[in-house]
């Protein structure tokens, strides 16, 4: 099953299940959403419950809150995260507050959900990634979604739970091919370990999991060791008790993500290894991550922004070398 | 209007009018802190809408004491929220700005100016799927109506016909700012007459302003979608209890201070009646801060714990 | 209108079709990514409204390539810019949505649906206070127009009596979206209404759009206020080349396709004329996608060359 | 002079200087603005240079990018920190990325500032910090003003600087006192060394080098050792030669900072020391922050949610004792 399909199993299950998950966003009803994750369920469900939006980020999230006061659970799109920016003040002053300021009283069972990060030479205003933004924000539960089956479970999960969930895609996994397993039990809160070793934890999360992937072989041919590779999977809470047994064990961590180094989410990590596990690491922890600049058009430039296959295991390599692996 | 009613409404602006002053004593007691906004002259407005829109939903701003005493919310339990108190009505979390209570429809304090209004525009959308008949009020001022929300929330109301009441209520001025130094109108209306009815009411005169809600509630329930109601007020006080109100002048502030719909309506009812009104409500006020002062502050163990739901309590420590 | 300039018209949007006929040929090629917004079928509202105001300062959308033509940017620098070459116009780093030309007066491509507004707004105020007086359009979709950005303009523009003009695109569909789905009004201007005065104009008809934009702009520059146009027009493509166009019918489509600007400004041209023009265009165009196509890439080395100003390369590594 | 008073000073100088310059935002002019920063202008430049704007933040920063390209400098106050979010997509999408979109074409000399933090009960909405965001955003220029002189060289620096910035105060600052030095040039790039030592590297910035400066003389008893006490001021970029020279001397590292821990701004810092100054560190890094939840309005939650000069001195000493000092 794609990635995409996943999710849109995910919601017409929920949607089937109960009558109070909308959906809302722009082009999401009729013509079945920008990525096609919402396709078919205008036509199931009808315009009251798929509901195809103005143009109006804060709106979308800001109706969305109030959806959710008012009983219903609904799962708002935003097209890309860039256009989330018009919506952060509902996001984080409001879908991400109001629980705690009611101590309790306002209940906000919903998801903002979109896709972020590097497409194909989609420019500055549209490739950003900004989970590190998010998964700052007390009250907001952030998962990143980098396959088929988490896609499943994750979404079906978020629509149950009754705290408000950001929910992130990439645009390049959409149609990602993987099993889904509806009835294997799957805990959207928990790390996954992608491959197992005993040298290098690698942690990850959204589409670098895969890019990572790629470049171990030559990592472990080049070094000749064994990478643990972890996809983080929930970015807000984190599952620092898979990693830290990971670590416990490798003594060595490397964090790849896509976003711009500075302040980017994978300082959260290399921070909190260095404050807790500091006496259990080997070597320098080593971050690799996107360049401080808006992203470029050109696709050669595009490319040397951001983390690739092969840019990881050279890094890796090199870095390895250094630290007398 | 019926006598008893007018006798509650009386009551209510007393009691609004008696908690603010205590609040005001009280935070500069010091046991009251951060932004307090005092209704004080605006009383007329917050309790004819409330008690006329009795049944439906709302959604306001930080200016609230008021909104939530004619809600019928415990004095006390806001009084406390004004403390600090795990007493509170949001436990202490939120403080005067932030008072909500669903169990009396009342989704109330929003400390971003605008930021109500596509809540409540959501909360529509819900309340007509649910076929609910009685609708959605939000209030907001008339610095907000300048502000993006504000006009998205317009357009979405209108284009989905939902069942919501827009109450401006209109002082004229965002903290120090004239409205008609920023805006092009000094009447908001004038922004949603593409869109909708508009009404215009004189926001002093809680006749008016229940007949005129009352009317808009009627009018949203028979689906004929949004409503906009705009009652040109006049607050007493600076904006906040930080602000010294020195951009308007003596004459403008003696002008806005003869139209005291407290002193308005009095004239209306039996003196013996009024005064039995008064004497209550400065005794259910004098209670309300007797409960704050001795209500207990929140335990600091618990100072996470509403971050998320119970639910998640074991996996977010 | 004089027969010089008609011509020099009819040439730009020949040229400006021929451009997006080349753009989306070398799209499916590969020379060409990201996202493609094809002007087709809109060249009279884009041609007529950049000449008309030529002395102005333009602020657009990601649909912006026939405008940028049409405002004197060369073609093999826009073509360039498209295939992502450092002898594009934003030196291949912006790419399609983000052509800039101060030289020109055109402040371009924004790929955030109503960014460029608030822009817009704040360059007329800085005109109105130097005191020129060209005044300032601002281009957008109908799409925009259901949002805060758009709503905020409207008022600041009108409060601040700015130069401004707003030029809605209105092409009904925002991506797949048919404006009257999600918006009360299918002609935008109802919106702008309170505000300045508005005027409605056939975007497929070239005179038209240029007489209303030059009285628009007389209008501004006298001191007014802003003023609204609003051009019912209508794209012949999908959005995006990433777009099936799946929503409209074969007869919407050829309803849409018969009102083509060329063919009717055709008719009124010297056939002879006509033909002459058209063949010089197409070789404008060849030579642009000859300069683009041989044109080097960006040095890798210069990744980061932009992000300040050169004062602070030295601070910045 | 006050904080206050030297933002005015430097304001009233460049206004003075450059008719180009002007000040734009909520209650600036008439009134002076919410914290008296703008206090005169209205009256000696005019209220077209001195601009009330209405309450729309998204507008207010997106004009003055508008005015920036138009040849203006202008400088445009937030109210507090939380409202900037209704103004995320100008300032992140448009501010810091038009320059690099156009190839240098456009020009932004702007400012956006505005005080943020944990005052004194405002609630969760009133209360946040934003550096953690802003300062990982490529294209901006990020500078968080801890005294009345580097506010008064800062602000008048940015002014004349042709590349955006965001310049963020403190709400508690406004009223500290303080010698301002016209004469004496500053480079506002350059981290400041509050108070030399040789044991411990604190860094910090804002109002929290102030409570780090009160807990040292605790701290140094406690642990008998000396502290070196950094303020950042400039957040983007930093100034890390600065903190290595430190850190090399020390060989320790405490970062406090008062937002919230996770994801906070003070991973970036400890996560680069992780990363480059590993094998100089002699002790885990410590990173002393704010809790992860929404501001709460009681005053005691309130001051339990972010450090005080109590619990910086508290956890310094704790960590010492446990880390061999
Ligand atoms: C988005 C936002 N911007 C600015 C503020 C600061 N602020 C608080 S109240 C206020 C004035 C609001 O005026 P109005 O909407 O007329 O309401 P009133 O207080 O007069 O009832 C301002 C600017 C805020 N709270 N939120
Ligand atoms: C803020 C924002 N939201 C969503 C998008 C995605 N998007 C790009 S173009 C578009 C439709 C715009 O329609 P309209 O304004 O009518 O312009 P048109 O393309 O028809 O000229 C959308 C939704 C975006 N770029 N920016
Ligand atoms: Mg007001
Ligand atoms: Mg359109």
């Amino acid at each position: 099953m794609l990635y995409r399909e996943a999710l849109n199993k995910a919601l017409d299950e929920m949607m089937e299940e109960d009558r109070n998950v909308v959906v809302l966003g722009e082009d999401v009803g009729l013509v079945g959403g920008a990525f096609r994750v919402t396709e078919g369920l205008f036509a199931k469900y009808g315009e009251e419950r798929v509901i195809d939006t103005p143009i109006a980020e804060l709106s979308i999230v800001g109706n969305a809150v109030g959806m959710a006061i008012g009983g219903l659970r609904p799962v708002a799109e935003l097209m890309t995260a860039n256009f989330s920016l018009l919506a952060f003040d509902q996001i984080m002053n409001h879908m991400a507050k109001l629980h705690y300021m009611s101590a309790g009283k306002i209940i906000l069972p919903m998801i903002v959900r979109f896709p972020q990060g590097v497409s194909k030479q989609l420019a500055a205003q549209h490739s950003e990634s900004y989970e590190q933004m998010l998964s700052a924000v007390p009250g907001l539960i952030v998962w990143a979604v980098s396959d088929p089956n988490y896609a499943y479970h994750a979404m079906k999960k978020a629509i149950m739970m009754d705290d408000p969930v950001i929910f992130i895609e990439h645009e390049l996994l959409y149609n990602k091919k993987g099993e889904v397993h509806p009835d294997v039990p799957l805990d959207p809160f928990k790390a996954q370990i992608r491959k197992e070793g005993k040298d290098i934890t690698i942690v990850s999360y959204l589409k670098m999991v895969d890019d990572v992937l790629e470049a171990v072989p030559q990592i472990e041919a080049a070094l000749n060791c064994s990478c643990e590779v972890i996809d983080l999977c929930s970015l807000n809470p984190v599952d620092y008790a898979t990693l830290e047994a990971s670590i416990q064990k490798t003594s060595r961590l490397v964090m790849v993500e896509e976003d711009h180094k500075t302040g980017g989410f994978g300082a959260q990590i290399i921070s909190w290894a260095a404050e807790d596990l500091f006496y259990s690491l080997d070597a320098a922890p080593l971050r690799i991550a996107g360049e401080d600049v808006p992203i470029p058009y050109n696709r050669t430039l595009e490319l040397a922004s951001i983390p690739t296959p092969d840019s990881i295991s050279n890094d890796v390599i090199a870095w390895g070398e250094k630290n007398g692996l | 209007m019926d006598k008893l009613l007018l006798e509650e409404l009386y009551y209510l602006m007393v009691l609004g009018r008696q908690f603010e002053y205590a609040a005001k004593e009280h935070y500069m007691q010091g046991n009251i802190s951060g932004f307090l906004h005092l209704d004080i002259g605006q009383e007329a407005l917050s309790v004819a809408s409330m008690k006329a829109f009795e049944k439906g939903d709302v959604f306001t701003t930080y200016r609230e004491h008021v909104l939530a005493l004619a809600r019928g919310i415990d004095p006390g339990s806001v009084m406390a929220e004004l403390f600090g108190k795990v007493t509170g009505i949001s436990k202490g979390r939120g403080g005067s700005m932030h008072l909500f209570d669903p169990s009396h429809f009342f989704y109330g304090g929003d400390a971003i100016v605008g930021g109500q209004l596509p809540n409540a525009v959501g909360c529509a959308y819900a309340r007509k799927l649910q076929g609910s008949e009685y609708g959605v009020l939000v209030l907001f001022g008339d610095g907000a109506s300048n502000g993006g929300a504000f006009f998205e929330s317009l357009n979405i109301a209108s284009a989905q016909k939902l069942p919501l009441v827009f109450l401006c209520e209109n002082n004229q001025y965002a903290i120090g700012t004239r409205i008609d130094r920023v805006s092009p109108f000094e009447k908001q209306a004038n922004k949603a007459k593409p869109y909708m009815p508009t009404m215009e009411v004189n926001g002093m005169d809680l006749i008016a302003v229940y007949e005129a809600v009352s009317k808009a509630q009627q009018y949203v329930s028979e689906g004929h979608g949004p409503i906009f109601v705009e009652a040109m007020t006049c607050r007493f006080e600076g904006h906040s209890m930080s602000d010294s109100n020195s951009y308007r002048s003596a004459l403008e502030m003696n002008i806005c201070k003869s139209k005291d719909p407290i002193e308005s309506l009095k004239k209306r009812l039996d003196p013996g009646m009024a005064e039995t009104l008064e004497s209550k409500a400065e005794k259910e006020i004098e209670e309300a801060v007797a409960f704050a002062l001795n209500s207990p502050e929140p335990d600091i163990s618990d100072l996470k714990k509403y971050t998320f739901t119970r639910e998640l309590q074991h996996v977010v420590s």
